[in-house]
């Protein structure tokens, strides 16, 4: 533990620990673009330069190339580092093209603020400035060259952390070029961490060009819903209407970084079609003449024919304090649910994957970072949980093999060897595999809920049980389908699925639903099933603050708010419950309300829309009962009803983690019956952009989705006679479908496989995720 | 593109190479041999050949002096224009040759017979001022030396 | 009967006219102030409504009698509506006993041309004075705000400071005339006016009573650049209006006590004697326009020096040697 | 003691002359509406949006203005036109607000934003003091005629490409086989 003197302050820090870190620690922030405490240092950009008095390298150094020595005296405030590094900002400057006004990184760009901290103000040099042509990168990431200062950040980040090539450095001395090859889309789901990173305006947020500066925006740090990982984010809202989205460091969840989805996918939140105002049959009415109503006759359908005759279904995405006044709704009323999930295989594998967990195998993903063997089974973190797969990364760049159980193509950002079997195989192939993680000391083991039935998680918390067993310090690292699939998984009290409400409505027993934020139109596997239930119920009630079909198709209608407004309580697929604050007040944005292409001129002393409530503010309503009248007391009051969430008292910064605590999870049902004869497995899976119901609404995520399309092994297209490109169409009971064709060398033979996509309004008759269509169903549309 | 037996050749080394990358320059000179400069095409087929993307490639070929990635001349004169070549007049034998082949630094004559380069530094300090044409080096450079070069190579290639 | 009811005539009379002059000298008062100090400060003062801003005092008038009339919240409604009327009403009160020319002899009846003489007038003069500094005290703490309780509590104490020396320093006077009857003290001075037998006196009077008028220099009660209008920071429109009223109706009721007491009252020479009572009158006001024109306010404790530590040793050692003298 | 005395009357009564003799001098005051002194063009009344010199809008809503004021009387909404140049979609100056305190167009980047001498604007309703950005357009340079942002900056805007502007290079080309 060396010992060192910064600015005449004493410091201990661990050894290989550089001046510049040292330096942070004291609170002394030492300047620098280069250096990134995730990327590391290259000392590509002379800024962070300090004296050193005494040491073994005397005099004007980079701070973060040296690393911190005992004995060591340094000066950031030497006139010689202070010169050099007043120097080094006017050299950075010469080529800059001044267009600060116009830049959107203006206002919280490094280099605009080492400039003026550094007094540099009039550019000396006379000659002429070196200047770019730029890049177009896509929908996300806006390129403006020549603002660039070659710290080379983008490249470090892009390549080396996140593991994409797409994105480069070229050129020699003068003409150092970072961008692609040519001009295109960036391929990595992290570019837009480029955006962060970058210490200028070279890569800025493209949707959000133009739209306001950092310190007009209400910055609220967030969570991220977009999938189970509760990344940390920072919402940046003005005028009502989230603007930003950018990362916020986490010690334990996501360190710095976020994924496109994450950042890019909460314009839900402020479309024209979002729901504002309550909806009876057709007609618009204010929200609480919709939630009366909707009151009013579902205890009319209670006295009627029983509580039985009511069922509630919700979803993952709601926050915990939406889900515990729905199971409290249900308490109270009688009602059947609330249902969380929509069918029981994949329900089943969430649920006994949250219940599996306990607080010795539960893995953060900074925790996973440091394994040093991973196993993932039926877990494509690329597609499920983006941020994973960085972890993965860095996990893999110290050095852990990766191994990888999974039917379908993998396209991973870092070496791991891909076990290619089918869906029904997956438990056979952990089996074998088990011993990979024998010679590990910290391994981990991955698994995904999507694919998987509860069979193969049961298994996998198993071999994490042996492994643990062995005196290892295992862990088991399980995504889930949704943000608060862990908190369903907790308060679930019915053992139930939508699939079974659905059932009883078609048996007549049950005559109303109120759904409450999910979408089963989108989301439940059997459409023709669905349709028919809907036809009989006597009252469907959707409570969303999305335009969905099935609040279109709903007979009453209730906005309810996005997580922007509302905040809430999200448990992450680690059990890691994680406030979020409301980043805004309800109401329609600003400009939405003005007239024209300008806010209105005069006020009104209510804000248009404003009286829109939670959704859990509307499930106390319908039960009658008054809500908790502040967040807090809604906090204290699910602490104090629920036992599971007795933990929330203590939620800190960091979040708590929660456990189920021996719950029993809801039973599943035998896997999917045996593949037929002639017959191909279809695969829905999830993919990075698409398919997630909130940030399809994001027209630039929707943008980089491409195409609807089906992978193919290699040899099953061959014997099709199909190559890649072509468009095929799958036959279903319910109509055909069109795809374009894609093929893998290294994915499960004799298995199809089916991103989701925003674009495919379809719903197969299956069970669930999996359904078998036989090869004579496939035609080829069209030749590439 | 490249010729078969050369290509045969790179594709067992490449094969043999802990890491494909190793051979990078190779490929790409083997490439530029063949067609003068690495067009875009040979590029990508490096590329495929390396198993690398074809930007690193890029990054590679544009990092230095002697790949050249737009097309050049049948002879390629790289003239040094370091320090000590600078200092015995190097700067004025850039003019002359200039003014000799009607061309300016960079450019390529009308017959496509030869580029003109300036280098960093051949490293033939000893015998400054240098240039290199075709990948030989050529020292104590005068007027006179020069003409004789030059016009040895008009008469190995007759226009 | 008859005669009864003549006499509540000729005194209705006497009433109204005294008003009516008072009331109209208050208004041009303001208009004389303003285009004076504007004159002292070399510019025009009011010059837009009517030829030579003329008809400003009608439009300050309307102005006062439209403007919105404001009630703080918090405030005491009663004590806070009152407080106005009683300085204006005790101010104008004043006036009932201030002589304006000697008795007239109608048809055989001898008309005193004072609304009243009391044999205490002089008293009831100093009673009234005080009793005006209710309305200042009360207004303040009614208002329900910092400033103008500020304000209330510098009139009250301001007004026992200054009392004291303004009714010390007339004692002399009295002690001369003989009477409190402030028609018997203009009787007295129908040889000498008091100014030149107690020069002294005068000035200690003339600059109690500048105090008691809560005027430049000693405005320290509505001190606008510490209390922002102190006392009546919270009044606007009318109400604010019979504070300003009362302070001017105040200005002329202090000249007519200066006049009466050293100038000889409405004596002179040539002119009728209402109208040199008016003269004399005018003279101390104007005077006083241009005290305020000068001299800079006071710091409160100056304020409290001058009045406890100078006017009233001044105003004691005058009644000694006034007392030596008629000994004497 | 007494000395002292007569030293006060006597400056009491210096300070009475010299307000006296004022009342004799004729006053220096200028009648306002009847006489209107020029004002220097620095003088800071009104608000104006400038045009450049090709008679383009200058703001280009880079919210500096709105930054600096210190009553936030400056709201915006910045937009990309069709060429590529930033431009504001809407920008709202509340007079009633505003204390014209200057510092705005001290910010101003492109001299777009200025303030004239015309300061005879009020108006009855507090709402006509909210001025929209076609009540602040003028149709001149203001006191800046020179003055082009988009010449200096290096921003492709269809008006410019890279290179184009004041002290640029051309492009580099990475692909040079120039060292």
């Amino acid at each position: 533990m060396p010992k060192l003197i910064i600015d005449n302050l004493e410091i201990e820090v661990p050894e290989g620990t550089r001046v510049i870190e040292a330096a942070e620690k004291l609170g002394i922030y030492i300047p620098r673009f280069c250096f990134h405490h995730a990327l590391g240092a290259v000392g590509a950009c002379r800024v962070c330069a300090v004296k050193v008095l005494e040491g073994a390298v005397e005099g004007v150094q980079m701070s973060c190339m040296i690393d911190a020595q005992d004995g060591m005296k340094v000066s950031t405030t030497d006139p010689e580092a202070a010169d050099f590094r007043r120097s080094v900002i006017e050299w950075l400057m010469l080529n800059h093209p001044h267009d600060c006004p116009v830049c959107d990184e203006g206002g919280h760009c490094l280099l605009q603020d080492l400039t003026v901290a550094g007094g540099h103000s009039i550019r000396r040099y006379e000659g002429g400035k070196r200047t770019y042509t730029d890049q177009y990168l896509g929908p996300l990431v806006q390129h403006e060259m020549n603002r660039c200062i070659q710290c080379y950040r983008c490249v470090r980040f892009y390549r080396e952390y996140s593991g994409y090539n797409d994105l480069g450095v070229t050129g020699i001395a003068g003409r150092v070029y970072f961008g692609r090859l040519r001009e295109g889309v960036l391929e990595s789901p992290f570019a837009g961490n480029l955006i962060d990173i970058c210490p200028t305006g070279v890569f800025t947020d493209k949707p959000s060009r133009y739209t306001g500066r950092r310190w007009d925006f209400e910055r609220t740090p967030g969570v991220c819903i977009h999938c189970s990982l509760g990344c940390r984010t920072t919402v940046s809202a003005r005028y009502r209407q989230v603007g930003r989205m950018e990362g916020r460091f986490s010690q334990r969840v996501n360190g710095d970084f976020i994924c496109d989805r994450g950042r890019y996918g909460f314009y839900y939140a402020d479309r024209p079609g979002r729901p504002r105002s309550g909806r009876i049959s057709g007609q618009t009415v204010s929200v609480d003449q919709a939630v009366y109503e909707a009151r009013d006759r579902l205890q009319r359908i209670t006295e009627e024919h029983g509580p039985q005759a009511v069922g509630v279904i919700g979803s993952g995405r709601s926050s915990l304090q939406t889900q515990s006044a729905m199971v409290h709704l249900c308490r109270t009323t009688g009602w059947q649910g609330p249902v969380f999930r929509n069918t029981r295989i994949t329900g089943a594998a969430a649920d006994t994957a949250a219940c599996a967990l306990n607080p010795e195998n539960a893995v953060s993903m900074r925790e996973l970072e440091t394994a040093d063997a991973i196993l993932a089974v039926g877990a494509d973190p690329v597609n499920e949980a983006p941020v994973l797969a960085l972890a993965m990364r860095q996990a893999q760049r110290a050095g852990a093999q990766i191994t990888a159980i999974d039917p379908r193509p993998l396209e991973w950002p870092f070496d791991f060897e891909h076990l290619a079997c089918r869906a029904e195989e997956i438990g056979e192939a952990l089996a074998s595999a088990a011993e990979r993680l024998s010679d590990s000391r910290r391994p981990v083991v991955i698994c995904g809920t999507e694919i998987t039935d509860a069979g193969i998680v049961l298994q996998a918390a198993d071999l994490v049980a042996g492994l643990r067993g062995s005196g290892k310090t295992a862990g088991l690292f399980c995504t889930l389908p949704q943000a608060n699939s862990f908190g369903a998984a907790l308060l679930d009290e019915c053992n139930a699925c939508a699939a079974d409400l659905a059932a009883r409505v078609e048996a007549g027993q049950i005559r109303a639903l109120a759904v409450i934020e999910s979408d089963l139109w989108h989301d439940f596997p059997d459409r023709p099933q669905l349709e028919k239930a809907l036809e009989k119920l006597d009252l469907l009630v959707s409570v969303d603050f999305l335009d969905t079909p099935l609040f279109e198709k709903a007979d009453i209608g209730i906005p309810s708010l996005t997580v922007f407004e509302a905040g809430g309580i999200y448990v992450n697929q680690e059990g890691r419950a994680q406030q979020v604050r409301p980043a805004h007040t309800g109401g329609l944005p600003i400009t939405v309300t003005g007239a024209g292409d300008h806010p209105p001129r005069t006020f009104a002393p209510n804000v248009p829309g404003r009286d829109m409530p939670a959704a859990w503010v509307t499930a106390f309503c319908l039960a009658g009962q008054a809500p908790p009248e502040t967040d807090a007391q809604m906090t204290a009051w699910m602490r104090y009803n629920f036992a599971v969430l007795s933990d929330l008292a203590r939620m800190d910064a960091d979040g708590v983690r929660l456990f189920a605590g021996g719950k029993t999870p809801i039973a599943h049902e035998a896997t999917m019956p045996e593949k037929p004869e002639q017959c191909l497995e279809l695969l829905l899976a999830a993919a990075v952009f698409g398919g997630e119901p909130m940030s399809d609404y994001s027209q630039c995520l929707r943008e980089l989705a491409g195409l609807p399309a089906v992978w193919m092994d290699r040899a099953d297209a061959d014997r099709h006679g199909i190559a890649a490109g072509d468009r095929v169409g799958l036959g279903f009971e319910n109509g055909e479908v069109s795809f374009v064709v894609r093929i893998s060398d290294h994915m499960a033979p004799g298995v199809l496989v089916v991103y989701r996509h925003p674009d495919i309004d379809w719903q197969p008759r299956a069970g669930d995720t999996r359904y078998n269509i036989r090869e004579d169903r496939i035609r080829r549309i069209e030749k590439a | 593109m490249l010729p078969e037996q050369i290509r045969a050749e790179l594709e067992i080394r490449i094969a043999e190479a802990d890491h494909p990358q190793e051979l990078a320059v190779d490929v790409m000179l083997a490439f530029q041999e063949a067609a003068g400069y690495l067009s875009e095409r040979a590029l990508e087929t490096a590329a495929a050949m390396l198993k690398m993307h074809s930007l690193e490639i890029e990054e590679i070929a544009t990092f230095y002096t002697f790949i050249y990635r737009e097309p050049v001349g049948r002879n390629v004169i790289h003239v040094c224009d370091s320090v000590i070549c600078w200092l015995d007049g190097s700067e004025s034998l850039m003019d002359y040759i200039c003014r000799k082949l009607g061309i300016a630094p960079g450019q390529t004559t009308a017959d496509g017979k030869f580029t003109l380069l300036p280098a960093c530094c051949l490293g033939y300090c000893d015998r400054s001022p240098a240039m290199m044409i075709n990948r030989k080096v050529y020292g104590h450079l005068s007027r006179d030396r020069i003409d004789d070069i030059l016009a040895r190579f008009e008469r190995e290639e007759p226009a | 009967m008859w005669f009864w009811l003549l006499g509540y005539l000729v005194l209705m009379a006497k009433i109204t006219a005294v008003l009516t002059a008072v009331m109209v000298l208050a208004a041009y008062l303001v208009l004389v102030e303003r285009k004076l100090l504007g004159r002292f400060q070399v510019r025009y003062g009011p010059n837009r409504a009517g030829i030579y801003g003329i008809l400003q005092p009608v439009a300050d008038g309307i102005k006062l009698l439209l403007k919105e009339d404001l009630m703080p919240e918090g405030a005491d409604r009663a004590i806070f509506l009152a407080a106005p009327a009683v300085v204006a009403i005790t101010a104008l009160m004043m006036f009932a006993v201030v002589p304006f020319g000697p008795r007239l002899t109608i048809g055989g009846r001898e008309i005193p041309m004072v609304i009243t003489d009391i044999n205490v007038g002089l008293l009831y003069v100093f009673a009234l004075s005080s009793l005006g500094v209710y309305g200042v005290a009360l207004g303040g703490w009614a208002s329900n705000s910092k400033y103008a309780l500020l304000g209330g509590i510098r009139g009250a104490a301001q007004m026992i400071s200054y009392e004291l020396a303004l009714g010390l320093s007339i004692v002399p006077v009295v002690m001369l005339a003989g009477s409190f009857s402030l028609v018997d003290i203009v009787n007295a001075q129908a040889g000498l006016p008091f100014i030149l037998v107690q020069p002294l006196a005068f000035g200690v009077f003339l600059i109690s009573a500048m105090a008691e008028t809560k005027r430049i220099p000693f405005d320290l009660p509505e001190a606008e650049t510490e209390l922002g209008a102190g006392y009546h920071t919270e009044y606007s429109g009318m109400r604010f209006g019979l504070f300003f009223l009362g302070e001017y109706v105040h200005m002329q009721v202090m000249g007519a006590l200066v006049a009466v007491f050293f100038l000889g009252g409405w004596r002179g020479p040539v002119l009728p004697p209402p109208v040199w009572l008016l003269v004399k009158i005018v003279l101390v006001v104007l005077f006083m326009i241009w005290v305020r024109a000068t001299l800079p306010r006071l710091r409160y404790d100056q304020l409290m020096n001058l009045g406890w530590k100078v006017l009233i040793p001044l105003a004691l050692v005058n009644i000694l040697i006034t007392g030596a003298f008629m000994a004497a | 003691m007494i000395r002292a005395g007569i030293d006060i009357i006597a400056s009491i009564a210096a300070g009475f002359y010299t307000t006296g003799r004022h009342l004799f001098v004729r006053p220096f005051t200028e009648s306002y509406p009847e006489y209107k002194r020029p004002l220097p063009a620095r003088s800071r009344a009104r608000i104006i949006l400038t045009r450049d010199p090709e008679g383009r809008e200058r703001c280009v809503a880079c919210y500096l203005c709105s930054g600096v004021c210190p009553v936030n009387c400056i709201s915006m909404q910045a937009a990309e036109d069709s060429r590529g140049r930033r431009y504001a979609a809407w920008f709202r100056i509340n007079f009633g607000r505003c204390i014209y305190c200057g510092l705005c167009e001290q910010a101003c980047p492109t001299s777009a934003i200025q303030l004239t001498p015309d300061f005879e604007h009020i108006r009855r309703d507090l709402l006509d003091m909210v001025f929209e950005k076609q009540d602040l357009l003028v149709d001149h340079c203001g006191k800046d005629p020179d003055y082009d942002f988009y010449q200096h900056a290096g921003v492709v805007t269809g008006l410019a490409g890279k290179g184009d502007h004041i002290s640029e290079n051309a492009p580099v080309n990475t692909r040079t086989n120039m060292p």
